[in-house]
């Protein structure tokens, strides 16, 4: 190996760990594995929070989800910088990506605040603790909106990057693009607390979060490709 | 455009509006700014329509109700709340294309990428209290309509104030764009708008009071703290649309080789 | 001093002083105030007499001498741009120090009527008279302190040889004039209106 | 400096203090003597600062010397500035 450490190679290897580490915190949160459902009664919600099974599991699995919720965004990076490798005559799309990339996770850590209020103090007004647990939920399913958005303008730089190699082949595109339809229906789940719309249904958060693991895992891979890639070229150049 | 040197793919079509957008995202040299451009124009629209129209929450309801009056104005607008905030959760990934583009002229200037990179930082922030706070809070209060009243008008003043009393970023991002302006000898953009940032800037001093009084001029729905700002906010808002059309019709990219192509044919 | 300079002062010529998008501002920033008077004068005539009452606690003498000390900066301010025009240099910075001097004194009057109001218990949400009272006087304030920014280019442009803008100087009068025409009027509004 | 400008931006300073001083006239109301609403005196405060603005508009600001554009709509600000303020303080008095 000729070319210095730039450190690509660690950022992407934080990909399978952080993976390992969300879906270890997203099993251990009793909450995801059977999504509580909307239609509980304050009381309902407040006897989760109190249930001394689940209490700590609720607040083990936020604390990590609290020191990792915003771990993608090095990896996200990562996606910006193969975005200047584009035939782009401008390097606006990598903009757009890097705004996305503070908007997403910063949501994610504002709902995972609220479930660690919801569980601070278990002994208070069930009311309120079904007012915390409402704003965490409403936070985590509904803001899809900077996911989409990294999605689409990933997909369209992708298809306007013209060259005979292009960074990203044309699937990696379609793919986002897909991955984006499929987070849209989780934006209107307040409109309904039962069925596949409700933030505990198959659309809201199955497909969502479906959604989301498996683009975090092929653009890992197809990111992983890239720079071995380039790495190699680089290293036959030199 | 006056750059002739190669001759576009194909010809420019004179069909329907579609076959003429499917042309310009093939040969258009601007196409990337384009689309930016116009995602910003959809943003600004969708914005409009759904705070003005669908949720009407703009104007702002009045501060100064009871508990009661706020459960009712909940149940009057909910459809609207919920429907209208949906389709916001999603658009509102459209705003950083905004914010990219507004960078981008900074880019273009004779001032230091920070100011650019300061730019995206701050507006990619400002859209989760300016913006999503409000919409996330009120679609907790609107889903629930057995929910406490009192716990209600605590949604009901967090949305508002998140959405009126998000003061700094907004603050400091003007200024950031005023000095660039003023600092760049490219004159990508007028002085004049410099200064015009700097009206925006100070609306968002007048602001203040907001999180003093709950009725009249200065209550978060109040004629200065509200009506004035507006109005100042649409012109700023209007000048910066048309400036930033004008920056990218301006732009002379030529139809040539990309310039990363010939990178990658050394590569 | 050029031939084109000596037009300009003998008036021979039209001309707008300073960058014409100042004046842009400036006729902005005049429009949004007289949207923030007439704001105020809609409410005022709803409590006419408890405005009148609240309006009695301002000193007027403290407000006519802060006027005439913004009138004597503009004064300073007017005369530094003739002497610049007229390629004095020395004297134009002297009537920029002259204008920062009474700039000064117009903060250390606002500030100390300030501490004195809210000793009296008087503040921003007392009635609704201070509220606009503070309301305006800060607003004004933030101008003014914008203002000194504006004395400093000009001060930076006199200072060395090398740089002597007109432009720049004539665009910081211009604002500095316009922090004394809206004290004018909200002097007015405030203090002497009944 | 040029003494015509001299005298001139002298005079200007003068009257637009005296105006000033003028004010001191009307202060019937020192120590929290109740104070009166008057129509012409409120009227009158109004249309002199706008004067003394205008003042300070085409003399310090040399909008006298400015192209006919910028002084016209500097006087449309006057105007309109006057007929909002005089509209609101009459209509108020009306009522």
């Amino acid at each position: 190996m000729t070319h210095q450490t730039d450190g690509e190679l660690i950022l992407l290897w934080t990909v399978p760990a952080l993976l390992l580490i969300w879906a270890s915190a997203f099993v251990l949160f009793p909450g995801f594995v059977q999504p509580m459902s909307p239609t509980l009664s304050a009381e309902e919600v407040a006897a989760f929070y109190r249930d001394p099974d689940n209490l700590p599991r609720i607040r083990y699995s936020m604390i990590v989800f609290n020191w990792f919720c915003v771990g993608l965004i090095p990896v996200l990076a990562l996606v910006m910088m193969q975005m200047r490798r584009m035939a782009h005559r401008t390097p606006i799309f990598s903009y757009c990506l890097l705004g996305c990339a503070t908007g997403g996770p910063t949501l994610f850590l504002v709902a995972n605040l609220f479930w660690l209020l919801a569980a601070f103090r278990p002994d208070r007004d069930p009311e309120l603790i079904q007012m915390f647990n409402d704003l965490a939920w409403v936070t985590f399913t509904g803001q899809v909106g900077f996911l989409v958005g990294q999605s689409a303008f990933l997909a369209l730089a992708i298809y306007l990057d013209r060259q005979e190699r292009p960074v990203f082949s044309t699937w990696v595109a379609h793919f986002n693009v897909v991955i984006a339809l499929a987070l849209m229906p989780a934006a209107f789940f307040a409109l309904s607390l039962e069925g596949a719309l409700a933030w505990d249904g198959s659309l809201s958060f199955w497909l969502k979060n479906s959604a989301v693991a498996l683009w975090i895992a092929v653009m890992g891979l197809v990111l992983g490709q890239n720079i071995y890639r380039q790495r190699r070229a680089a290293a036959l150049a030199a | 455009m006056n750059s002739t040197p190669y001759a576009p793919a194909a010809p420019r079509p004179t069909g329907s509006p579609l076959q003429r957008i499917g042309w310009h995202l093939q040969n258009n040299p601007k196409r990337e700014l384009w689309i930016a451009f116009f995602t910003m124009i959809v943003f600004y629209n969708l914005y409009g329509i759904i705070f003005f129209g669908v949720a009407r929450v703009q104007p702002p309801p009045d501060p100064n109700w009871d508990v009661a009056t706020i459960a009712q104005w909940f149940d009057d607008h909910r459809t609207g709340l919920l429907g209208g905030f949906a389709v916001t959760f999603i658009a509102v990934g459209m705003t950083v294309a905004s914010n990219a583009l507004i960078a981008y002229s900074m880019f273009r200037m004779s001032v230091s990428r920070a100011f650019a990179y300061a730019y995206i930082a701050l507006y990619s922030l400002s859209a989760i209290p300016g913006l999503l706070l409000t919409c996330i809070a009120l679609t907790v209060g609107a889903m629930r309509p057995e929910r406490d009243p009192e716990q209600l008008a605590w949604l009901y003043d967090f949305a508002f104030m998140a959405f009126d009393g998000t003061m700094g970023v907004f603050l400091i991002g003007s200024l950031i764009w005023m000095l660039a302006i003023f600092l760049d000898k490219n004159r990508v953009f007028p002085r004049w708008f410099g200064y015009l940032n700097l009206c925006n800037a100070l609306t968002e001093v007048v602001v203040a009071p907001a999180w003093l009084f709950t009725d009249r001029a200065f209550a978060w729905e109040g004629a200065i703290t509200w009506w004035i700002n507006m109005v100042v906010f649409i012109i700023y808002t209007g000048a910066f649309i048309t400036l930033l059309r004008n920056m990218i019709l301006r732009e002379d990219f030529g139809t040539g080789p990309l310039p990363a192509l010939e990178k990658a044919g050394h590569g | 001093m050029d031939s084109a300079t000596a037009m300009r002062a003998d008036r021979e010529e039209k001309f707008i002083p300073g960058q014409p998008d100042m004046w842009a501002f400036i006729l902005f920033e005049s429009c949004v105030f007289t949207a923030y008077f007439a704001v105020y004068l809609y409410y005022r005539k709803q409590d006419v007499s408890g405005f009148l009452a609240s309006q009695a606690q301002l000193d007027l003498g403290t407000g006519v001498i802060n006027t005439l000390v913004l009138l004597l900066s503009s004064w300073s301010m007017a005369r530094c741009v003739q002497a610049a025009r007229e390629g004095n240099h020395g004297a134009a910075l002297n009537n920029v120090m002259l204008t920062v001097a009474f700039a000064l004194a117009f903060v250390v009057s606002k500030v100390g009527e300030w501490a004195a109001k809210i000793d009296q218990g008087l503040t921003f949400t007392s009635d609704e008279f201070f509220s606009f009272y503070y309301f305006f006087t800060i607003i004004h304030f933030i101008h003014l302190l914008i203002g000194f920014l504006f004395l400093g280019i000009a001060w930076y442009q006199l200072a060395g040889p090398a740089r002597r803008s007109q432009e720049l100087i004539e665009t910081s009068a211009t604002y500095w004039h316009m922090v004394d025409f809206l004290w004018v009027m909200i002097f007015a509004l405030l203090y002497v209106l009944r | 400096m040029n003494t015509r400008f001299e005298i001139r931006l002298a005079a200007v300073w003068l009257v637009l203090s005296l105006i000033t001083l003028g004010y001191l006239l009307v202060d019937h109301g020192a120590d929290g003597w109740p104070l009166e609403a008057s129509a012409l005196l409120s009227g009158t405060v109004i249309l002199v600062a706008l004067v003394k603005v205008r003042l300070i508009l085409l003399e310090f600001m040399e909008v006298r010397y400015a192209p006919v554009l910028l002084r016209r709509l500097v006087d449309l600000w006057v105007i309109l500035t006057a007929a909002v303020l005089l509209g609101l303080y009459l209509a108020g008095n009306a009522a």
